[in-house]
């Protein structure tokens, strides 16, 4: 049942002051509206009824969560705590400077940290999302291109195992995306970059890990080729979590990366956002970077809009400070040891579980993982039972764990890319491999259990033709 | 560590299960010359105690809108937020779920997404809705892109009386694309209606004017629709939440495109994020909208159930021929405003938008009523409105700071034209007769 | 699987500040402990294990839940948000009198409040629980007759209708338990009250509305007789809710009152507590109330210990503050017209579902009901089909709703106790008589479906005689 | 009204139904001499967003804990409470359910407890534990009942360094039973031990003790609980839990019930209540324990599950005959210590004791270096001791107030044998060292 179909007209969930009068003074009949549509119940019904609903969701704090590339990591408690201080949440974003001192402190604290994470020299934190990251930053290289007059700059190379996100920005930003073959090894094709690098190449995206959860090993390669043809180099931080104390992008010779706060530094999911991607820039592009961003002198804190070369504002204000917050709380708790650690364990959990599943499923690289790992359904049962990876994905949450990313990336057939983040267990770990055998082993020996799964959720498998053939996209009153 | 399970033990056996005999063998893939080698310059980690008392440290640096009563707006807005709203926030099974990619086991987040969407859209009174975008101002930039792409022409005529920080964002996107921008004049405190006549060319894909405008006026926003139309240009129309609850809202006139800041609604101030981006269009439109798409379904039993849908629009389907390259959208503050509209429903966002509206014509009569305070022009305003005092607006932040309120929003930065008295005030349903009152006589005192 | 299964050793939730020794300076090896056998986990795994426990819950806002005499009423989001501010929840108890004024202000106000609305003349708000309530007013019963020298009164009269706390009290507090039977309309019996009452009588304990949800219409002449035997009236507050605003039962002749806070003002029952059970009583046994209670004068607000006749403390401190908090707010929030809906909405809503499952149900006592009401099982069904009203109570759960309070007041065969409150739809009413109709049919129908109820809930019927016969009451390692 | 449904539609068509034209037929029952025939003398209902202004101005008028370092303990302490504690505690199913009478839909509830007792049990080293009393001082009192029903004898001794307010609910619950309370004495910090053998006599039921005692000092409870058992009587030890990190546990000294105030295991000091009364015992006292107790067994179908059990000692079974009259008691609150004990762990409460332990003494140290500051006695201490200042201890607590401190607990209320300078103080992990050096400093001041 949704919201409207629970309404009765009359209902009220809040109460406010009286008003004066009925309605708004001096506002012409023509200018006012008719009706508003919209539900009216108590507030006990609306509790009952949101509560109900996120009962029919899983969450990493239910149950095992292993989307690749999403690094779904436990979200501490107390950062929910402290982004809910009225000293934070009761701050109107344009309140004179001396009185947000602390919150600009920790705006500035936090980009000086991203920076050193990085390696990167400056920082700001108002994209919204990773991809307004990579928007930022391929407006950026757009920019400074343009301020060089350096003018026919209008390719951006991409790998073919990128995500998606990245060629929708670069053709947002105007450029014409140029696909980039990977190799045997799961790399970007050194031979495939030469032929594509040239003078036309603004840019080139990577992540790295890449999202085969590989680590680029002839990234410095790629840079000085990239340097040399003339482009710069992008650095999607999707994957920084495995690197985090290991290596610094900003080292290895990207000019631009834009980190995930919702990813590596536990800012929670929400359920699609909010997120946050803070990008970093070499001083070189320091001048194109959006304000205001977070400056300090002897007075205190202060904000610094851009400057003339500035692409400007990516939104408004000063980006999802509440997850800058969170973020920071995270950073602080942790701290160079803990950060450290994340890697590792998130390394550590990503080969482990590869090697409880590797006699089971197929493995496209054989080589260390990072913190995630592509597999494929093995051909063979796929042929014998007609079992797809789909079908497996969906049989997995019967068992109350959530399913990998499946189908991404593009270029591995059948895949399924599991990253199950340094906060889980060894145990939690094994009992996935277990899981997995266990529907492997009913797909084939029971195909048809598999394919008409799952059978024991809020709602059985949805059919998507008909959602998308026959639009059914708002509430209408029948 | 305590977010992280591992014990040295275990460490340990899980390495030599791999057979390796340390940790650094799980980063032997890192050529030696890219591997960090010394400590991230950083503290080291603190105890939750630790950390609890530093971050609140923080916290106490700041003056909150508890402690001081605010007549500042300009696009945030300190408005009541029932407990109830952070009750839900507060279920871990939103807030630590992700985009659901699964829907078999996300049907909470899909569902309230997909009311989330008919809010919006009854809001508005379009015909569709799609499911959040970053703020109001991406949003306002992402329907510039929509009307872009839905009439394959390049010129974007923004008013000047839409919100700076919006004309800014939507300044950055067009760069990408190499738009033609040009802004329509303010005539006194409205738009310039003659002026926009001589702007709108067959080049022109789209009008964005905003309702209330950034001034607070009231703008003739269905004649200026139809002038969009009449050379062929889609209109979108910025329009505030609250105050449609008695505006007629964009559907109703024609608008291609609504979309809105919804911090309003329900969503802490929280020092300018996260909010909302709310974006509703005519049918004709849905397939170019940015970011996710929720749409109801049956599953294999007939059972009704929810799913992302019109997905061949998005990145990870389309990748750079996709409408947009939104990924992670603003699901938990959408949330948040599902919530608070579910709770106010109609005679509830009425009543708060009336008080608003009570509160600021009790001011607006207040400030006209001293000395050297006059109107910026004859607009009809809601709950937001612009004066000029006789003085520097800044300055006279300044002694209200000192008094202990939080002033308007100075205008003159982004419209020096209005001069350095000009001040924009907005009065939410918090604000007391008394604080108004208050309010009125420090300002009095600081001319 | 239990928190010490999860448990691994060495596995920490929280981190703490370096400790400069290893032991406690100074304490001998004998005075030391050896082993905590308690189980270590990380923060991600004890979050995981309680979220995960939560899921096996019904509740309030998860569905409809007519336990009868407990009061399940909506429990309002603000008063949780307002007894987390660091103002009330991080008071001492000790702390100077001037640095808690608001602290104090609020419990004088909820004092005069609570003596407003049940009519009576002083109120105490130490009790932690309805049962402790009752004991401090039949201590303070006690306490009254002994300072009047009158010591031979032993005993105290209770209905058979009554609930189990109120004999239990009674003996605890040294007195006999004399048992008065219900006459034919569900009331007390004048007649063998006359019987019983006498020199012996201390007092008489009456819920009004009864257990039965029926108001008690003899009431003055009851309280006429029972002081005329000497003996005082104790009015055990459960019921409170139906009465609001409508009658106060100081006005009726009680002498002592207590509330249940948990009940009629709405705080949570948090899964069995914490409660408030605040007392209130007629200036005559004012000198016996348990101290310290908060008074007023021109200096502000102070706490008042006391005096020479108070039966002394009932518990440490002032009481279950958080839950007075809570209270006070919800009284805040209804004040007078509020409060008087409550009342008339909760005597509608049972009323309407009783009139919705007369039909259906039998129903001991055709009158007027209260808040709630008291039916049961059909004797034909029963033994048709043997089925019995646990096994319909246990069938409910199927079907998403709490069952109503079961085989309570024991005087009425086979019972099934329903409370709907104020706070639920009609809606949900009639989904709830439905239910129960499908149910009954079912019953008739296949009525193993029903014996073997319930059939979808976390667990299903549990062996209750094996948990009493072998007793498992803590973790064992094995 | 925003907690009812009902409109005045609903409402007509429901009376409707019922046959009924007005509401007041609904209470056509109550005697016309019973019926409030006016309003009650109430405010009006407020509004939440007006509500939430007035209980906030109650809130600061306030000053707590988080704005003044304190160094009170006496019964309630100023401990950290990591923030997932709270997390469970939101958990509307936790906080929203009752007693879990229908335990196929309450095993959340039921499992928690279950677990709260074995982590008590664990404590106190004892072989079973209960679902949780009102309160320490209550537990103490119901302990007191089971020796006397288990014995069949009145006398109690109760230690006189028992905290004042433990006996004082010990001598209320006694008027019922008419039970003869004794005092055993101090002999300066401690229990005298030779009053203690001339008090144990066959008809002394139970002995009272607690450890730490009231006045901080670790008591000689292993020979006075066997002295008691030398009579016959039962030994009732109240156990600090946090203390007993490092103590040895009643069970391990043969106690037969060890009670205690849970408030320190991540239960808000909140003026002191909701807190949690803790009650263990051994095997043989298990039928005669007050409340509820939850049993582990198996459903149907043979999968563990949990449930009330061992009901025929409690009330609604048993009535006059019940070991108690307990019904509602905290289940919350030991929910919440229970997720704070198992967040801890064995090594994190160690911890907290051994910073607490730590703290103390280096105040102790330090006070006890001013001029004509004294200890009371010999005892060791733990993380809460008691010392003699030249001058009254409330005097020297308002000076301290002034400086922004809350001073200690002035004993001579209680003890006026201490004489006025009589100073309980504790020392949580949440102080700091330079808080403890700064109030050291203070007392020397002000003295
Ligand atoms: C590799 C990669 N790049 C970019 C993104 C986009 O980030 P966001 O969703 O924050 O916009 C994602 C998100 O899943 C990602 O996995
Ligand atoms: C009629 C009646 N009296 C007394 C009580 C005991 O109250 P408490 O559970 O708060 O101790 C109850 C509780 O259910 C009750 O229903």
């Amino acid at each position: 049942m949704t919201i409207f179909d629970a309404s009765r007209p009359g209902r009220r969930g809040v109460e406010l002051p009286a008003a004066k009068t009925s309605t708004p003074a001096g506002l012409a009949e023509g200018e006012l509206r008719r009706d508003l549509a919209w539900p009216e119940l108590s507030e006990p019904e609306v509790i009952r009824h949101f509560v109900g609903l996120s009962r029919k969701n899983h969450a990493i704090d239910v149950g095992f969560y292993p989307l690749g590339s999403c690094t779904m990591k436990y979200n501490p408690k107390i950062n929910e705590e402290m982004a809910r201080l009225p000293g934070f949440a009761a701050l109107h974003p344009l309140q004179p400077e001396e009185t947000v001192q602390g919150a600009l402190q920790l705006m500035w604290e936090l980009q000086r940290d991203l920076a050193e994470i990085t390696g990167m020299d400056r920082v700001s934190l108002q994209p919204a999302a990773g991809a307004q990251g990579e928007q930022t930053g391929v407006l950026m290289i757009k920019a400074y291109h343009r301020a060089r007059q350096d003018l026919e700059r209008t390719e951006v190379l991409i790998p073919d195992a990128a995500h998606g996100t990245n060629p929708a920005t670069a053709s947002l930003a105007g450029f014409d995306v140029v696909e980039v073959a990977s190799d045997k090894r799961g790399g970007v094709d050194l031979e495939a970059l030469k032929a594509k690098l040239g003078p036309k190449t603004a840019a080139v995206m990577l992540t790295n890990p890449s999202t085969l959860g590989l680590f680029e090993d002839n990234i410095v390669e790629i840079a000085r080729l990239t340097h040399e043809a003339g482009g710069l180099l992008y650095y999607d931080g999707a994957n920084l979590n495995a690197i985090l104390g290991k290596c610094r992008p900003g080292d290895t010779g990207f000019d631009v990366v834009h980190v995930n706060l919702h990813k590596t530094f536990s800012t929670p999911h929400g359920g699609g956002g909010p997120g946050s991607g803070p990008v970093g820039v070499k001083e070189h592009l320091a001048p194109f970077l959006p304000g205001p961003t977070v400056g300090q002198d002897e007075s205190g804190f202060h904000l610094v809009v851009g400057g003339p070369q500035s692409i400007g504002r990516m939104r408004s204000f000063y980006g999802n400070f509440g997850m800058h917050l969170r973020a920071y709380t995270y950073i602080r708790a942790l701290g160079k040891d803990g950060l450290t650690t994340v890697a590792e364990d998130a390394v550590l959990n990503a080969n482990y579980l590869l090697h409880l599943l590797k006699d089971r499923l197929t493995v496209p690289y054989e080589r260390l993982a990072k913190h995630e790992f592509v597999v494929s359904l093995p051909k063979a049962i796929k042929e014998q039972t007609g079992v797809r990876t789909l079908d497996v994905a969906k049989r997995l949450l019967d068992f109350g764990v959530h399913s990998p990313t499946v189908y991404f990336p593009l270029i591995v057939d059948e895949a399924m890319m599991i990253e199950p983040t340094e906060t889980e267990s060894k145990e939690t770990l094994e009992a996935f491999a277990a899981i997995v055998g266990t529907v492997l082993d009913e797909a084939v020996r029971d195909p048809e259990m598999v394919k008409t799964a799952p059978h024991t959720t809020p709602v059985r498998r949805l059919d998507e033709a008909r959602a998308a053939r026959q639009p059914d996209l708002r509430y209408r009153p029948q | 560590m305590r977010f992280t399970p591992h014990t040295a033990a275990e460490r340990a056996a899980m390495l030599d299960a791999l057979g390796f005999s340390e940790v650094m063998d799980l980063f032997a893939d890192l050529p030696a010359e890219v591997r960090l080698g010394r400590d991230l310059n950083l503290p080291l980690g603190m105890p939750e105690l630790e950390l609890d008392r530093h971050v609140r440290s923080l916290a106490d640096k700041n003056r909150h809108l508890g402690q001081m009563p605010s007549f500042l707006g300009a696009g945030a807005y300190d408005r009541f937020i029932p407990a109830a709203v952070s009750e839900i926030l507060r279920r871990t099974e939103f807030y630590t779920s992700y985009t659901p990619y699964q829907p078999e086991v996300s049907q909470g987040t899909l569902q309230a997404i997909w009311e989330f969407q008919s809010l919006v859209a009854a809001l508005y009174e379009m015909d569709v809705a799609q499911a959040s975008l970053y703020d109001g101002a991406t949003a306002a930039a992402e329907a510039m892109m929509v009307a872009v792409a839905e009439t394959g022409r390049q010129g974007v005529v923004v008013a000047r009386s839409v919100d700076p920080q919006v004309r800014s964002v939507i300044r950055t996107y067009a760069q990408g694309r190499s738009l033609q921008i040009t802004e329509l004049a303010l005539d006194e405190d409205r738009c310039d209606l003659l002026e926009l006549d001589r702007l709108l060319t067959d080049q022109v894909a789209v009008l964005i004017v905003q309702q209330p405008s950034f001034l607070g006026a009231i703008e003739p926003v269905a004649e200026m629709v139809e002038s969009a139309h009449r050379v062929g240009a889609l209109a979108v129309v910025i329009a505030d939440p609250i105050a449609h609850a008695w505006l007629k809202p964009p559907g109703a006139y024609g608008a291609d495109l609504a979309v809105g800041e919804g911090q309003g609604l329900g969503v802490a101030p929280s020092f300018g994020g996260p909010y909302v981006g709310l974006m509703a269009a005519r049918q004709g439109l849905v397939r170019r909208l940015p970011g996710r798409i929720v749409g109801r379904t049956v599953d294999v039993d007939e059972k009704p159930g929810f799913v992302l849908t019109l997905q061949t629009r998005e990145q990870h389907i389309r990748r750079q021929r996709a409408t947009s390259n939104i990924c992670t959208n603003q699901g938990l503050i959408a949330l948040a405003a599902t919530v608070y509209m579910s709770l106010v429903g109609p005679e509830g966002l009425r009543q708060v938008a009336l008080l608003s509206h009570e509160g600021a014509e009790d001011l607006k009569g207040r400030l006209l009523a001293i000395p050297g305070v006059t109107a910026l022009g004859p607009a009809k305003t809601f709950y937001e409105f612009a004066i000029r005092l006789p003085k520097d607006a800044r300055e006279v932040n300044r002694r209200l700071l000192a008094d202990g309120f939080i002033g308007g929003y100075a205008l003159a930065a982004d419209y020096p034209e209005l001069g350095a008295g000009s001040w924009l005030l907005a009065v939410t349903e918090k604000r007391t007769k008394d604080e108004i009152a208050a309010f009125a006589k420090a300002v009095a005192d600081a001319l």
